[in-house]
């Protein structure tokens, strides 16, 4: 267990500028999500933290210590690649005493940990096998095991579940929380699916263009979502967007002309956007927001509705009791909170 | 398809031109190597005898035969693996992130391979000469006195195994750099985190990943420096005291230059039964290794 | 970035190698421009202290270079011409179509990759004698006209023809013979290149053969004539450097030009095994 | 089938363009025709022989030749090559030591029609005898060659001597005089390792001929060789002689110049490249002398060359006719002019004053007394074993008895056929 920081963490290579300035401190014992878009530098963030990258600029310390210009091995890490990078001539059992042995640690103490991680992993019966008679899951879990048998101060887990199929994928996860908890240590999860950071995490930072768009409890995000990448990032079905502008402190004016009283300290005639998510529209034909319903998809417990107003640049997507009797081609009138309700500005924070 | 046996006409010409000229003359090989063919028979059919393995029997009991079969061995054993070594350092070299002008040095390493063998041989000659030659000349500058590279018994074959070396060792170069660059990267990143050190990550994910590529070049190699005949027939035309005629340059000698056609091709069935054999050692020593 | 100590020493040591391993073709240009005699002095120049192209007219003048150049060229346009059509066709066909007796010809063809060539060469000869072909340029092509090694590499090459590109052209009406000049050599392009570069310099660079069966002088390339040549001129290194320029530069310059289609070949008849 | 043909059959097999091409400029050139005679002539000989026939072509307007150079280090095996493939030329030049081998197997024929209108007598006896198998002429001695000493008369001179001793023992001191007069890193005399000849001479002093029995059995062991071996090894063991190989030697006449080593066992082509070589101030430096022998004057090789009529010539009458005119007097002495090589008649040694020749007239004493080779066609494979033998005796692999007994065994076991052949035929036609 163990605490990291990051103090001004900067990485370039050559005139391709990844990470601009990123100051981060995960806390002992915490699970830790990175999550954001491909290419926004959260794999060469990990790397870094691994070691098998030097920063350009900034400084790593794991409990106190600088480590920056440290080799991996002196950082008590591990890692779990996401191809799983299991030595394909050893076989399982080997693959997880390896770096022990490289250690020089004596073969009782190899065999004993091994045998301890297996166990927590439920793979005891696969420890003679090679990685190539594993199925996908397997091979996760050694990849695990590999890490565990190390007692490292920090995981590292690079989207570990991305090679693996869907029903798989939830199985994983789950499996995941478990050892999480189990484990009781430091974990740091890259991942670019928001429904593994939500599920999995004590904390998610949320990246974007080599920055930090925001870092916090999931459902603080979810709740409370600093500016308009967050929002529509986290949550699923996705957060919808509607033009508006500012009419006065207490109100603000849609597309077509319709005004809600929504507060908010802007300037008058700012052009703004509002957020608000699927589950938080409601169908009153009484509105004065008309909407045309274009598809509906009925997925059992849920009815989602997708409909095309004046307001929006996209469709609209409603989430709907599945006792509704909502059908293509009929016009609907739609009402949200004005506590709902987020507001951007034109450059994307939250005002 | 309407007309199914089209492609044998597609394939025919080159097929039959394989067995004619290739399939044929092998099989007549091995007929002759039972005879004593040579040239009172290819001047009267009449003066050629049946002789079962006599041929076979004496060629095992002839010193040169040894003599170039244990030369040949050494170029196998000892020029093989230094090629593949020199083959592979220089391919982790080029594939290594910090390393400038990388295509530019590969075509220079590669440029021996293309080279007309003879050509290159003599030039060779010239710089392993005793007296003049740039090689005693740079060795005389860190105080080594010249060595008669070509004319020493003792030199002779390591002279010959450096020019191979050479020559040959761009060839090798390509496929393993190739093969390091399906090296997961991945996979070193992990042996770094475990604590591997460049040694030990190459032992344990470059090696076993190049695996493949090693069984095949070095069959490829060894079956190469099997066949030597050029080097030895341009530098030294076999001598000193015979140090460095191999199988193959001997057959050349019995066949085309004394015309004894039925030894030269028993030397040439025991030289292709070495090769098979090698081949076979090292597939199934590959396959024991779980290298596919 | 920083610059490691190490990264700099990396680059010194392949610039150091790739120095030795240039030198001796290095050498063998500027001695080809000495003056007779000039290369046997201690210490050994390096560079001619006059440059002189005298060795190169001693060369054409005395030698017959100009035969044993066009000899070498010329088999070597012909071997590759050769192996093109034959090796092409078959590759093609034992890729794309079925025939009675195809995997029976091709494992046939598989074996006698363990054959060394030397195996059949003095039988060869007799046969070739009974033709009357010893000493001519058809003698000396004959183990050009096909080769399994090409032919594999044309399979390998034309598996990568999607069917349905063939079955289009049947269902337009092509025969077989169109579909193959039509359709099949044009996508072919790449690896006849390969194939027919391999080939010319394989043709170009071979020895032992052409030694063999060339029995007189008239008929030598040029790696055969500059073998026999050095015998007689031993102490003649201008001149044999000469000849060695005039023997590596043609098929240098080719491989420079040409060397995506060697690389490409060289890495495709690696993977066979 | 010519190579138009079957190129144009692989042509019309293959249903090829570019081929047809190709055969056009196959049949263009190297056309066989009736009225040209196709000759082989080794090394400098091939160069010349043009210009020594121009007379004869234009007084015979109705024949031509065309002359092959055949590189002497590749004659042997070119010829057995031509043979084995059908592509011998009409007349050969060939070495006097191969003509057993030629009609043995059947590549050469008898010269009776020409044997008329020569005279036996103006040719050096052991020359002669040399073309002669089976009491039949199948070659005509064009130029004849021995090998003898060239020497630094200097170097011999600094030793105490004023010419060269004509015994072993006395010749011997005399090296190892002028060993120690020049060093270690010098010698007194090269006896290259590639060549069987030195040996082979100072063998063919001994009295018991080398091969035994008709030919058929090595004859090594005896104790005449191997005294003759003994002498050889001594050359080397004494550090008299450098142990390597003429194409070692990068240069021979620089290093002979400069004294590397001061006598040279070799032919008279040497006396022309001597002159030609040896800087100007050397030029009185050096002479010829005849081999020493092991007691007085010793014999050495009937060398040189004859020229043969091949026996699938078609051209018979008019090779003949170029053989004859090659081997007159007058002809012989041009030949001698353009190459140095000695004339085979003694007429032509004495008319043009060859015979008294300061270099040359060493020769001329050596060619009355030289002894052919063994009459064994196998003799050249012999010979060359015989020398990488004694190449293992003079590094040290061997000792002599060892030696003799190795070169007797690969000597017997290559004439192993011979024996068979002779026997099957009864004795008859020994070759």
């Amino acid at each position: 267990m163990a605490k990291l920081e990051l103090k001004n963490i900067k990485k370039s290579f050559g005139d391709a500028h990844i990470l601009k300035g990123i100051d981060l401190d995960i806390n002992d014992g915490e699970f830790v999500v990175f999550v954001g878009p491909s290419g926004c530098g959260k794999s060469t963030l990990l790397r870094l933290i691994a070691g098998l990258e030097a920063p350009t600029d900034g400084k790593i310390l794991i409990d106190d210590s600088d480590v920056t210009e440290k080799e991996p091995i002196d950082r008590q890490i591990a890692m779990v690649f996401q191809s799983y990078a299991l030595y394909p001539h050893l076989n399982v059992y080997d693959n997880m005493g390896f770096a022990l042995k490289l250690a020089k640690t004596s073969s009782e103490e190899i065999d004993k940990k091994v045998k301890e991680a297996a166990k927590i992993l439920n793979i005891e019966h696969l420890l003679q096998r090679k990685p190539k008679d594993l199925s996908g899951g397997q091979r996760q879990r050694v990849a695990i095991g590999r890490a565990i048998v190390r007692n490292p101060k920090i995981f590292l887990f690079d989207e570990p579940l991305s090679n693996l199929d869907a029903a798989l994928r939830n199985k994983m996860r789950y499996e995941f929380a478990r050892i999480g908890e189990q484990l009781a240590t430091t974990i740091i999860y890259v991942t670019h699916d928001q429904v593994e950071a939500m599920t999995l995490a004590d904390k998610i930072v949320v990246l974007n263009g080599g920055l930090i768009s925001q870092a916090g409890k999931p459902m603080e995000l979810y709740n409370n979502p600093q500016n308009r990448f967050v929002a529509e990032f986290i949550g699923n079905p996705k957060m919808n967007f509607l033009d508006a502008v500012i009419e006065n402190k207490a109100q603000i004016k849609l597309f077509e002309g319709q005004i809600l009283p929504v507060s908010s300290n802007g300037k008058s005639g700012a052009k703004i956007e509002i957020g608000i998510r699927p589950e938080n529209i409601i169908i009153d034909d009484k509105s004065l927001i008309r909407a045309h319903v274009k598809f509906v998809e009925k997925h059992g417990g849920v009815v989602f509705a997708y409909v095309e107003s004046a307001n929006s640049k996209d469709t609209i997507n409603i989430q709907l009791s599945h006792d509704t009797n909502i059908e293509i081609g009929q016009e609907i009138g739609i009402r949200f909170d004005a506590k709902n309700c987020y507001i951007f500005d034109e450059s994307g924070n939250r005002i | 398809m309407r007309n199914n046996n089209i492609g044998l006409w597609f394939v025919a010409p080159a097929f039959i031109a394989i067995v004619v000229f290739f399939f044929g003359p092998a099989l007549a090989a091995l007929i002759i190597s039972f005879t004593d063919f040579d040239i009172y028979a290819l001047a009267d059919l009449k003066n050629l005898r049946f002789v079962g393995f006599k041929n076979y029997i004496e060629l095992l009991q002839t010193p040169l035969f040894w003599k170039a079969l244990s030369n040949t061995l050494f170029f196998v054993f000892v020029g093989g693996p230094l090629s593949m070594a020199a083959s592979l350092g220089a391919a982790i070299l080029l594939n290594s992130q910090a390393a400038k002008f990388k295509n530019l040095a590969r075509t220079i390493f590669f440029a021996p391979v293309v080279t007309t063998l003879v050509a290159t041989a003599l030039v060779f000659k010239y710089l392993l000469h005793t007296k003049y030659g740039f090689l005693n000349f740079a060795l005389s500058k860190f105080g080594i006195d010249p060595i008669d590279w070509l004319g020493d018994p003792k030199w002779a074959m390591p002279a010959i195994v450096l020019f191979v070396v050479w020559k040959s060792f761009g060839y090798n170069m390509v496929i393993f750099i190739a093969a390091l660059q399906n090296v997961s990267s991945d996979l070193s990143d992990a042996a770094k985190i475990d604590g591997a050190n460049a040694w030990q990550r190459f032992l344990n994910v470059t090696l076993p990943a190049i695996g493949p590529s090693i069984l095949l070049v070095s069959i490829m190699t060894m079956t190469g420096f099997f066949q030597l005949f050029a080097e030895p027939y341009v530098m030294t035309q076999g001598g000193p005291a015979e140090q460095t005629v191999t199988v193959l340059y001997m057959m050349y000698e019995q066949g085309f230059k004394w015309w004894n056609l039925g030894n030269a091709s028993a030397v040439a069935f025991v030289l292709f039964l070495f090769m098979l054999l090698m081949t076979i050692i090292q597939t199934k020593f590959a396959s024991k290794q779980g290298v596919s | 970035m920083r610059i490691k100590p190490q990264n700099i020493a990396l680059n010194a040591f392949i610039f150091i190698l790739a120095i030795i391993v240039a030198f001796p073709l290095f050498w063998m240009l500027s001695v080809s421009f000495m003056a007779a005699g000039e290369a046997s002095t201690f210490p050994p120049p390096l560079l001619p202290k006059q440059t002189q192209t005298s060795a190169y007219h001693e060369l054409f003048s005395s030698s017959g270079l100009w035969k044993y150049l066009f000899n070498s060229i010329f088999l070597a346009i012909c071997a590759t011409i050769l192996s093109l059509t034959f090796n092409v066709t078959a590759g093609y066909a034992f890729a794309k179509l079925k025939f009675k007796g195809r995997e029976a010809m091709f494992q046939t063809l598989l074996a006698a990759m363990v054959v060394p060539a030397q195996v059949g060469m003095m039988p060869l000869f007799l046969l070739l004698k009974t033709f009357g072909l010893v000493n001519t340029y058809a003698g000396a092509l004959v183990p050009w006209i096909a080769s399994v090694f090409g032919i594999f590499m044309v399979r390998q090459f034309a598996q990568s023809i999607p069917d349905e590109m063939l079955e289009a052209a049947r269902m337009d009406g092509a025969n077989e013979w169109q579909i193959f000049t039509k359709l099949i050599v044009p996508n072919l392009m790449p690896v006849m290149v390969t194939l027919g570069l391999f080939t010319f310099l394989g043709s170009w660079n071979d020895f032992m053969w052409p030694l063999i069966i060339m029995t007189d002088s008239n008929s030598y390339t040029l790696p055969v004539a500059l073998a026999v040549l050095s015998r007689e001129h031993v102490q003649d290194s201008e001149m044999m450097m000469a000849g060695a320029v005039i023997t590596v530069l043609p098929v240098l310059i080719l491989f420079i030009a040409l060397q995506r289609f060697y690389m490409r070949g060289l890495l495709a008849s690696s993977v066979k095994g | 089938m010519n190579r138009r043909g079957f190129l144009q059959n692989i042509a019309s097999i293959s249903g090829l363009y570019g081929l047809g091409a190709c055969g056009k400029i196959l049949g263009n050139e190297n056309a066989k025709s009736h009225n040209i005679v196709n000759m082989w002539g080794m090394g400098r000989e091939g160069e010349v022989v043009g210009d020594l026939l121009a007379d004869f072509l234009k007084s015979n307007p109705q024949i031509q030749v065309k002359v092959q150079q055949i590189p002497w280090s590749a004659a042997h095996e070119k010829l057995l090559t031509a043979f084995a493939g059908n592509t011998l030329p009409d007349i050969a030049q060939i070495g006097n030591s191969w003509l057993p081998e030629m009609v043995a197997i059947g590549a050469v024929a008898p010269l009776e029609s020409l044997i008329k209108n020569i005279d036996n007598n103006d040719y050096f006896e052991g020359i002669w005898q040399t073309n002669i198998v089976d009491n039949t002429l199948y070659g005509l001695p064009w130029y004849v060659d021995t090998r003898l000493l060239f020497y630094r008369k200097d170097a011999l001179k600094n030793a105490g001597f004023n010419q060269v001793p004509d015994n072993w023992n006395d010749w011997q001191n005399a090296l190892k005089k002028i060993k120690s007069n020049i060093g270690e890193k010098k010698y007194s005399i090269l006896l290259p390792l590639n060549e069987y000849e030195p040996l082979m001479t100072f063998a063919s002093q001994v009295d018991d001929p080398i091969l035994k029995d008709n030919a058929t059995l090595g004859n090594m062991q005896s104790a005449g060789f191997k005294k003759a071996l003994s002498f050889y090894k001594s050359m080397f063991a004494q550090k008299l002689a450098p142990m390597s190989a003429a194409n070692e030697i990068s240069n021979v006449y620089d290093e002979f110049g400069r004294g590397f080593f001061s006598f040279y066992i070799t032919g008279p082509w040497n006396i022309g490249e001597f002159k030609r070589r040896l800087p100007e101030e050397l030029q009185d430096a050096w002479a010829t002398s005849p081999m020493p022998g092991p007691n007085g004057w010793g014999t050495s090789s009937a060398g040189g060359s004859s020229l043969v009529l091949m026996k699938n010539s078609n051209k018979k009458e008019a090779a003949e006719l170029i053989i004859e005119y090659l081997s007159r007097p007058d002809v012989q002495q041009k030949f001698y002019d353009l190459t140095g090589d000695l004339p085979a008649r003694k007429s032509a040694w004495v008319n043009g004053g060859l015979a008294d020749d300061k270099y040359a007239s060493a020769f001329y004493k050596q060619l009355e007394r030289v002894k052919p080779a063994p009459a064994a066609p196998e003799w050249e494979r012999i010979a060359q074993e015989t020398r990488i033998v004694s190449e293992l005796l003079v590094r040290g692999s061997l000792n002599i008895d060892q030696a003799a007994e190795e070169m007797d065994k690969r000597a017997n076991k290559i004439l192993e056929k011979r024996r068979w052949m002779l026997n099957r035929i009864g004795g008859k036609n020994a070759q």
